[in-house]
């Protein structure tokens, strides 16, 4: 009987195991601090208690302080910011793609941007078109930033310590659906290094590569359709850039099928790139086109039945299965 | 001094006050029950705000608000069903409920922008100024935000833009002393916010935003001014929101005395009492009043629930002008 | 014998012609009007002279005057705003994609923005890592923009008039290296409808896609290639969102090979989108799979050298088509 | 008033202001012949500001500034040779080659970032500052950047932060007058820089940029605030560009007569007279300073021409800690 723990537990003890083991560990961001309630969903509760003026709640100013994340990183420490949710990006992202990503290499490698940026998203909560959004896709294409997003406590808890350990800016993207699901508890201590994606089921039929939400409905679909003699493997990448090439190549050069699966709108999304990869190098192997389930191509709407037909489904999953199985 | 406001004036600012209260009453109690599913942001105890503003507005001047807006769009003169239908998510909504609490639309009120973005909504009343510059509309363009969003680069971009270029267009910050959780003091570096008005070169003026007659005067002055072509104003109206910044949040961050004093000095009341005391009204007619508000409220709900979702073909619409395949 | 023009020229006299033909265009940015020089490339040099108040010059205030942008075409304006260099959209981001992109769709349709931004980019001028980026993957994967790149001045002109028509946002992203090329002269008055791609050349052996500079260099690779016997079919996107997915579609059924070609790095750029489709709708068509060439994933770097190693090559366009042909 | 300054110091003022300009002439130079390839945002006009600052600054102390920033560096030590050599984008400059003019970056001499990005560098100092702040370092940021900037989002933003929590850091805006080719009241709504630090509740002051005690005492005084943790300061010194907003621009948009006023109220040969005349270097005693610095030039040059390019290797470094595959 393993430990149980949610997500938002998991990610708040990351970084407070983060905070005790290096000094140079610094928060911020809107109503983090405890005297604020220690942040909208309490993701960074009893921080400010535990670490002081080490922990600071910001003004409404995201230019501001994603700025002064990245001079703070350059001066020495490692800033993890708190952007509250994924559409207010947009407002920062000057200092996110041109500074934050691009400084290591203009300097030639004499100054780096050791930064966290947490954010969250995900559809579902009737929050509509200007909270909820996924930006995974933009800092992708923006080299020098790298971007995770985790799908379980236990990731979470490493991928945030891998994160705030990595000398490279980072965006974490957090999946709020997620935030209350308890799951397997972090063994403490265990950092995940970036750039590794997970394989969460082995399969031989088809590969379904996901991240965030998309593991466990991708993990439901594997297990309903294991039930019709179809064994999926499931990827889990962890870290969507840099992409883990090497295990997704390798379980699709086996399985010779794929689909992409993430809650992003579809077009231009990360599913192009991961099937563009595929296609590329195994093109010959392949039995069927890479399929790509993702939401619609619109803004999140607000009422519930919309919202739900834009959000992927899991039958969509399913289905694409299906199609490469014909 | 400003002239003494008529009766017909009071009134009707009592009329908006208690149609914005008992509306949020409404809607909090089916969120309770579950009826309505949404973020919201009461504005309970910010009521004299919109409705000192909207009695100087035609109804053909734009608006442009924030989440926390629902107050200033009903003020305005938002039909209520449209309101309702919207908040239930309905195709008869504002926005065919798909904007939701949060981007309240309704052109033919001069509801033109509800934004969730803190700040953002300066910059664009700012252009929707300009266009009545274009346009020789004689309209004026109010933009309600709090004082936290004050802090955020859209504010000083925007209210600079509005300056240089002298627009019509009226800048209203509701200082209810808390952004989220964050106490005024640990966000914004200076005392007041109109004293950043100096910065662009344009009135800026704290006026004690639960006073119905003092803020009536000032957005009088304000609006008249963007109207005659005297260029923009900031006005900081102090106020207080009594629920916190969103449904869910216990205001635990707030010192018990500080809102007790607020909900205490509840301009609402206060002002039914002021109304009595002046012989403008009676308490018969005020509760009459009250009372068809409430009828009218519960029209709009009614019908709310009675509308049909949309279909998923609204995926496709909108999106851009024509449908997409 | 046809008059020649440069692209600088025909956007100029696109606006121009536009704000002749519908007074609630209106042009604004740094130094757009003549007082100022009229633009910083000179792009919009006489429009205040002629057309007054209608052309201002705003002080350094992205999100303040693309919000303006935004507000004025709610107010029934056609906005044209010129946000002088591509990398500098990053800090007005949320006005574009929170509003811009979004307020039809999350107003039911009742309000619109029909905005046209203008911007430029391009590599070759040793500006560095900060002033030259490429942003339309990201426009492209915003629902509600949409993104043009012109390829030659006939089509700038047609296609800035396909702008400020569009009753849409729409950003223009100009190639700085194709300003001063010069080209057939516009036909005034004939307005590119988005949405649709243009044939360049027809061939039969594989389709080269592309857009903005692309378009010159992957002309000169299928020309020069033709001497090998080798008939390429080259494609000038135009619009990169919405994708016109038929003209792309039915060249490739017919060339079973194809190869896209952008300027912007290659790693979850508008490339990847472009093969994905193409695979997932010619799967067993194809003879090999689509290529892609495109910028390395870096920031640009300022010197030389490295920046025409950064770039794509016509060397490598050819080495691309050739691997399609193995 | 602050007392007056020693020889030594007025003639380290006068020695950054001549390698300054004699360091400009020699890019121009270059450029003219077509052996530098770059964007160039020539401070000519403007070498009093970063040399009266400099001269109270550690060398550890950091700096963060603009395209027009070059001065800044040189003030603050950078080493010509490691300048040159990135201007000739060699992989022995400051960057290897890849950052250029525009992104000049010096950790040895506290020359942290230069941005191309307007106003983007006022919130990273603002950063830069709370990291010493965390290391009790003792260091003070100083940054950099012009008229223009004060009027978007970032400046604004920085300066609150900078305020609310007190850092250690001094925000010095070169007025020139011109924002590209748009003049300062076009941009701008106040009619002084300065006074937008009340909206930040800290010290603002504009002084004249080309007066070298008076640059010298405003620095001093708000560098030692924030030495000795007083927090930020605005200061606005006013200044003139002789070259326009790049190389190629003819200032067409300068009026003939404000441009020829600036000219000839050159800081530099204007300073050189009061030298002498205040007995603290002879004519000779200068043309020797002089010398030296266009000798150190002419070497850092020479130097530069002689390295290599960076390999194509290059590409793949510095993306991230590790080289890509
Ligand atoms: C750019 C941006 N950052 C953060 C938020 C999250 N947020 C929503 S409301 C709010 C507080 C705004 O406070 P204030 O301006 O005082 O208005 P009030 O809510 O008090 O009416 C914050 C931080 C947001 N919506 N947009
Ligand atoms: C965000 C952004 N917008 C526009 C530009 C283009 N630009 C570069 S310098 C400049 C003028 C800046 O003027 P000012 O701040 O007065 O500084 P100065 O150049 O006069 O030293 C502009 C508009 C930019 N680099 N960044
Ligand atoms: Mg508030
Ligand atoms: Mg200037």
């Amino acid at each position: 009987m393993t430990a149980k723990m949610t997500m938002l537990e998991a990610i708040n003890l990351g970084i407070k195991d983060a905070m005790a083991a290096d000094e140079s560990v610094i928060l911020f961001g809107e109503d983090v601090a405890d005297e604020q309630g220690g942040g909208v969903v309490k993701a960074t509760a009893g921080l400010s208690t535990a670490f002081g003026e080490r922990v600071r709640s910001t003004p409404i100013s995201e230019q501001g302080f994603v700025g002064a994340g990245v001079g703070a990183a350059i001066g020495g420490m490692r800033p993890v910011v708190e952007v509250m949710m994924a559409n207010f990006l947009a407002v920062c992202m000057d200092q996110i793609v041109n500074h934050a990503a691009k400084i290591r290499f203009m300097s030639g490698g004499q100054t780096a941007v050791p930064m966290t940026i947490r954010t969250m998203s995900g559809a579902g909560f009737q929050t509509g078109g200007q909270h909820t959004d996924w930006t995974e896709a933009w800092f992708a294409h923006t080299p020098g930033m790298k971007v995770v997003m985790p799908s379980n406590p236990a990731d979470a808890y490493g991928l945030i310590r891998g994160c705030i350990e990595d000398d490279d800016p980072c965006l974490f993207q957090e999946s709020m659906p997620l935030y209350w699901v308890p799951g397997e508890a972090p063994v403490q201590g265990n950092v995940i290094r970036l750039g590794e994606a997970n394989i969460v089921k082995e399969g031989t039929d088809v590969t379904l590569i996901t991240y965030g939400r998309g593991v466990a409905d991708s993990m439901a679909v594997a297990q309903k359709m294991a039930a019709d003699g179809v064994n999926a493997e499931v990827i889990d990448l962890r870290t969507i850039s840099p992409l883990d090439n090497d295990t997704i190549l390798n379980s699709v050069a086996k399985t010779r099928r794929a689909v992409v699966v993430h809650e992003a709108v579809r077009s231009f999304g990360v599913g192009a790139e991961i099937s563009s990869r595929i296609h590329e190098q195994l093109f010959s192997d392949l039995k069927a086109p890479v399929q790509r389930v993702a939401s619609s191509d619109c803004p999140t709407p607000f009422c519930k039945p919309l919202e739900d037909a834009f959000l992927y489904s899991q039958a969509e999953i399913e289905h694409a299965i299906k199609a490469t199985l014909d | 001094m400003a002239k003494a406001l008529s009766k017909e004036t009071h009134l009707a600012m009592y009329q908006k006050m208690s149609l914005i209260k008992q509306n949020d009453d409404q809607i909090q109690f089916e969120m309770k029950t579950g009826k309505l599913m949404m973020p919201y942001y009461s504005a309970r105890g910010q009521e004299v705000i919109p409705s000192a503003v909207s009695v100087n507005l035609n109804p053909d001047d734009y608006l442009v608000t924030i989440y926390r807006g629902i107050h200033d769009s009903v003020a305005k003169g938002l039909p209520l069903k449209d309101l309702w239908a919207e908040l239930a998510g309905r195709d008869t909504g504002t926005c065919k409920g798909k904007g939701g609490p949060m981007h309240i639309t309704h052109p033919e009120t001069g509801v033109m922008v509800t934004t969730g973005i803190v700040g953002s909504g300066i910059p664009i009343a700012t252009g929707l100024a300009l266009s009545s510059f274009y346009k020789k509309d004689g309209k004026v363009t109010v933009t309600n935000f709090g004082d936290g969003a004050s802090n955020i680069g859209a504010f000083h971009e925007g209210l600079n833009l509005a300056s240089v270029w002298k627009l019509p267009v009226v800048f209203i910050c509701a200082n209810n002393r808390y952004a989220e959780h964050t106490a005024y003091e640990m966000g914004t570096a200076c005392d007041t916010i109109a004293e950043r008005a100096a910065s662009y070169n344009m009135p800026g003026v704290r006026v004690d935003g639960n006073d119905p007659e003092a803020m009536h005067a000032v957005a009088k002055e304000a609006i008249d001014r963007a109207r005659n072509g005297g260029g923009p104003t900031l006005i900081e109206a102090m106020t207080f929101r009594f629920c916190g910044h969103n449904i869910g949040d216990d205001s635990h961050y707030i010192p018990a005395e500080e809102m007790a004093a607020a909900k205490e000095a509840d301009p609402l009341p206060r002002y039914r009492q002021w109304l009595q005391n002046q012989g403008f009204a009676t308490d018969e007619e005020l509760t009459a009043m009250e009372a068809n508000i409430a009828e009218e409220i519960k029209a709009a709900k009614e019908y709310a629930y009675s509308c049909d979702f949309p279909g998923v073909e609204e995926l496709k619409r909108d999106v851009y002008a024509y449908d997409l395949a």
